[in-house]
């Protein structure tokens, strides 16, 4: 394993440490580390919450900043943070205008954000649920319920933060995170595994000449194997996917984030992109936002994937605002 | 023996933290073939933590030694299979409220109470290739020896033979939950990673009951 | 080679086009994709132009944006860009105060910024010329003069970036700019070798369980290999050699830069910051700017570096200042 | 031969392509050695870049060949070598201005300057282990020569005997400059890459001529 770690028991909190020591802006509810809080909360904002299994920097916590959001649990790798942990940060962030949950549509991550809603709910703090659920390559069309969140959940953070600033109240909030995770679609493609420290050895392989399209970014199984292709190539067999489930006759505006799992050079991300806007746009879609970089990795996963969101006049508007958290920055257009 | 008091779900504890510690790495194996490797990270660090809890205890009951244990399962180990075993052990902790020793019709209303609380928070149907799909007969098994009249050990061991054939029928379930539900198709022919575990609990308790 | 791309030559070139697809507020100036220019430049302004090798993003054009450089030749990948090239970008961003030349010290580099400033200057264009030199793995004390550029560099942008866009004489910004060089030091440290497309495999190799100090971001040899140790181990291992050329008994406060090489994840560059920042508060110094991320790379190498530079009362504000670039967006603080 | 006219140069630079695209593999292998493994590319490329050029001019002198030869390298190839080799070429050019055939004086004339200008740019001294130390004694041959009043052919094989004795002369140098300076003591033994490079420049132009 050529990892920079210590013991991989404190590889979480470790990381932790050096966020909150370069990161004066986010610090923690209580003693626990992994109740990732803002420094400052605004009062009267409705409150958003996220959490997740960490390994997959910037997500979740890297979104918890200005115009975004409130709080993050704090996994261990791939792990869901308790719900203990879940509804520390929910009383945290709460000022009275009700929490949103928004996370990604995994097991162990509805139980515990369920759990943590029940508790908070006979404290008096009100509770919402939006779940991400863009992978396409998890579910088949019919049973977008069962799929799992990926890196298009950025764009839910995005429209839902901008949403929550603009002191909308708790349900509107939700209606448009819930509006945005039913238009983001997401599809991956993985070269190589990952390695959770605790475990020291890949979960699973690739040959050397393969890529797996629709891997998920835990190392689930995705939807084919095979050698791997020029870039183009890789990208017209993924946006496929896409493409046969958004309709951009109405609604022509996207946003897009082409997304690295963690060892893909920017370069080639770049590359990727450059398909796939020629791929979007021969479909009619018009790019009006467009997010290149590592979004939601998967520790040291080399790979990409490409989230399309297809925007309406009100998510428009909330893409375009800024943002402004220690991982990710964006100024108004 | 006399039933399940404060000493032996002491030792009960004790006992699934060694056993969980020493089927760590078979676990990771199992879980890994259609999911993410975590399962004997997280049932060691759990059952460990659990263990820890309910040895600090000064002044145990039953009923708290359960919750306190489902407890720290759930801060230690927040994955699914820790979450669900959590549930169950707190829920099975209600359903045993106020009892000094827990005797085969107890046990019954705690396995009863233990996957109720599974399905409740999983939200899964016996048959979908979950740890459902053991803790159901292990629960109508004590529940049918308590109206029996069974002795606890033998209560036990009916429901740990129940659990085993429960486990091995797994293999013929296509998974619909969790990280397994990617695997579709291949995951038949595969003995369920979380039913594994729920085979663990009931064979410990056995043994235990039998010593 | 496990690789997005499609023909190997065209990388760069791809590369480019993606980012001119991604972000309209750069272009190039006449044809020549690689002639990387602000689209909008600032009348008046001292221009700022960087150049090297492609497989660093966001190194060099990353940093092409407001209150940062004007423009950047784009070399093939590990090259230098002609000097035809960088003499086209001086052109276009001359706005009549000079231009300052701002690159790593490679003899490539070299050659090729002299001979396009020769060029220049035949035709009126002042320019001047700063190199970073800041690795100091790759020259012992005395010899400063002749060591590689390598992430430090950021710093002499960001500097020379703010100072330019206070619309700060040549002189002035080019003597800030070799300030910020003189006081900045970065030591790293790779794990992993990084393929160059057009050779399809790695440059060279290093061991399942190795590391190497000092290793140079195209694979220069380093002063050290050894057995990979905990995070905390490496980063000792790895300050000593900045702790011993600068003393923070005067100038205090520094700026920090923990950079990711490509396949590092980022957890694990916060671990590093961690211990960078025990370290360097253990030796006196008062951490006032933390950046933590990619800043150049070496494609999909694994591997990090420590950047530290001393700052003073002019270098500070400077530091501070907003930036905004395609690929580093800073909010002033 | 009656030396280099524009015909010559043409079907020298056709050569140097087909020279360079044969030996790219060895040439990466041998600056992987201490270096970063690009020699073998940017030389086929710029070398073939010269070519393309030179094949295209409609009225070509042996001065414009080799400023036009020059300028593709530069642009083609702007690595250490690329450019130096480029510089050699662009100066060169200049010292056989308004020559129509290069004679062993001129091509002496065109060595001198092709090695004064490398030294130039690069900035390097004879003994640093760079292509520099194999230009040197090729210009020094070329100029003893011409003295001499030899014959090109004669002349240009007795500068490659001198130019691979100097070649094999790097192996006992410590490199000063560029990627190899890094490797220090390690880069003893082994022969310089550029120098190399200048070797096979020499070789081809003498076999041009020997021809
Ligand atoms: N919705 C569910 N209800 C009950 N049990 C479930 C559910 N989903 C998964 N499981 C059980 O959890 C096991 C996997 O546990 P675990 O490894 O903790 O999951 P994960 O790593 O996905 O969080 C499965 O083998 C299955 O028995
Ligand atoms: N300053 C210099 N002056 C002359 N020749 C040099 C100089 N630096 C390097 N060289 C030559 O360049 C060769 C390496 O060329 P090249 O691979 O193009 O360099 P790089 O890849 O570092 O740009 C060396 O073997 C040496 O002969
Ligand atoms: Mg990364
Ligand atoms: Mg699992
Ligand atoms: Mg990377
Ligand atoms: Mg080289």
């Amino acid at each position: 394993m050529k990892k920079f770690v210590n013991d991989p028991e404190n590889f979480v909190d470790e990381m932790l440490d050096g966020i909150y020591r370069a990161h004066p802006e986010v610090t923690h509810a209580g003693d626990d580390l992994r109740c990732f809080v803002r420094s400052k909360q605004v009062p009267g904002k409705v409150g958003l919450v996220t959490g997740g299994g960490s390994g997959h920097l910037p997500l979740f916590l890297g979104y918890v900043g200005e115009n975004m959001l409130d709080g993050a649990g704090v996994g261990g790798v791939f792990q869901s943070p308790s719900s203990e942990q879940i509804l520390e940060v929910t009383r945290h962030v709460d000022q009275g205008a009700g929490v949103l949950y928004l996370y990604g549509n995994y097991t162990g991550d509805l139980m515990n954000f369920d759990m943590a809603g029940e508790l908070a709910d006979l404290e008096g703090i009100k509770t919402a649920t939006v779940v991400g659920r863009d992978d396409v390559a998890s579910s088949v069309p019919g049973e977008e319920h069962k799929r799992r969140g990926v890196a298009g959940i950025f764009f839910l953070y995005k429209a839902a933060g901008a949403a929550a600033a603009r002191m909308m109240p708790l349900e509107e909030v939700a209606r448009i995170a819930e509006k945005a995770s039913a238009r983001t679609r997401t599809i991956g493609v993985a070269l190589s595994p990952c390695i959770v420290p605790e475990v020291g050895k890949p979960g699973f392989e690739i040959g050397e000449n393969e890529m797996e399209i629709g891997m998920g970014i835990h190392g689930e199984p995705g939807i084919s194997r095979d050698a791997l292709a020029p870039a183009d190539e890789v990208v017209d067999r993924m946006i496929e996917r896409i493409l046969a489930e958004q309709d951009y006759t109405q609604d022509k505006e996207v946003a897009v984030l082409v997304n690295g799992l963690g060892a893909t050079p920017l370069e080639e991300l770049y590359i990727l992109y450059r398909r796939t806007a020629q791929r979007l746009e021969a479909a009619g879609a018009q790019i009006r936002h467009t997010f290149i970089g590592e979004f939601a990795t998967s520790m040291e996963m080399a790979g990409a994937s490409i989230s399309v969101l297809q925007l309406d006049s009100e998510l428009e508007p909330l893409i375009a605002a800024g943002g402004d958290t220690p991982f990710f920055k964006k100024l108004a257009n | 023996m006399q039933g399940f008091g404060t000493d032996e779900i002491a030792a009960l504890f004790a006992r699934l933290a060694d056993v969980f510690a020493a089927e760590k790495e078979a676990l990771i194996a199992l879980d890994g073939k259609v999911g993410d490797s975590d399962l004997g990270l997280t049932m060691a660090k759990g059952f460990g933590a659990a263990h820890d809890a309910v040895a600090a205890m000064e002044t145990p009951t039953p009923e708290a030694q359960l919750k306190t244990a489902g407890a720290a399962l759930a801060r230690a180990a927040p994955s699914t299979m820790g979450t669900l075993m959590a549930t169950g052990l707190l829920r099975g902790s209600a359903a045993v409220s106020g009892a000094e020793r827990l005797e085969t019709a107890e046990m019954a209303a705690f396995w009863s109470a233990f996957r109720d609380g599974v399905a409740h928070r999983g939200r899964a149907q016996v048959g979908d290739k979950t740890v459902l799909d053991v803790l159901h007969p292990i629960a109508e098994t004590m529940q049918a020896q308590a109206r029996e009249g069974a002795s606890l050990d033998a209560a036990l061991d009916r429901a740990r033979v129940a659990a085993e054939q429960a486990l091995e029928d797994t293999k013929d379930l296509v998974a619909q939950h969790g990280k397994a539900a990617a695997f579709q198709e291949k995951t038949r022919g595969i003995q369920d990673a979380g039913s594994t575990v729920a085979v663990i609990l009931i064979r410990t308790m056995a043994e235990c009951a039998a010593d």
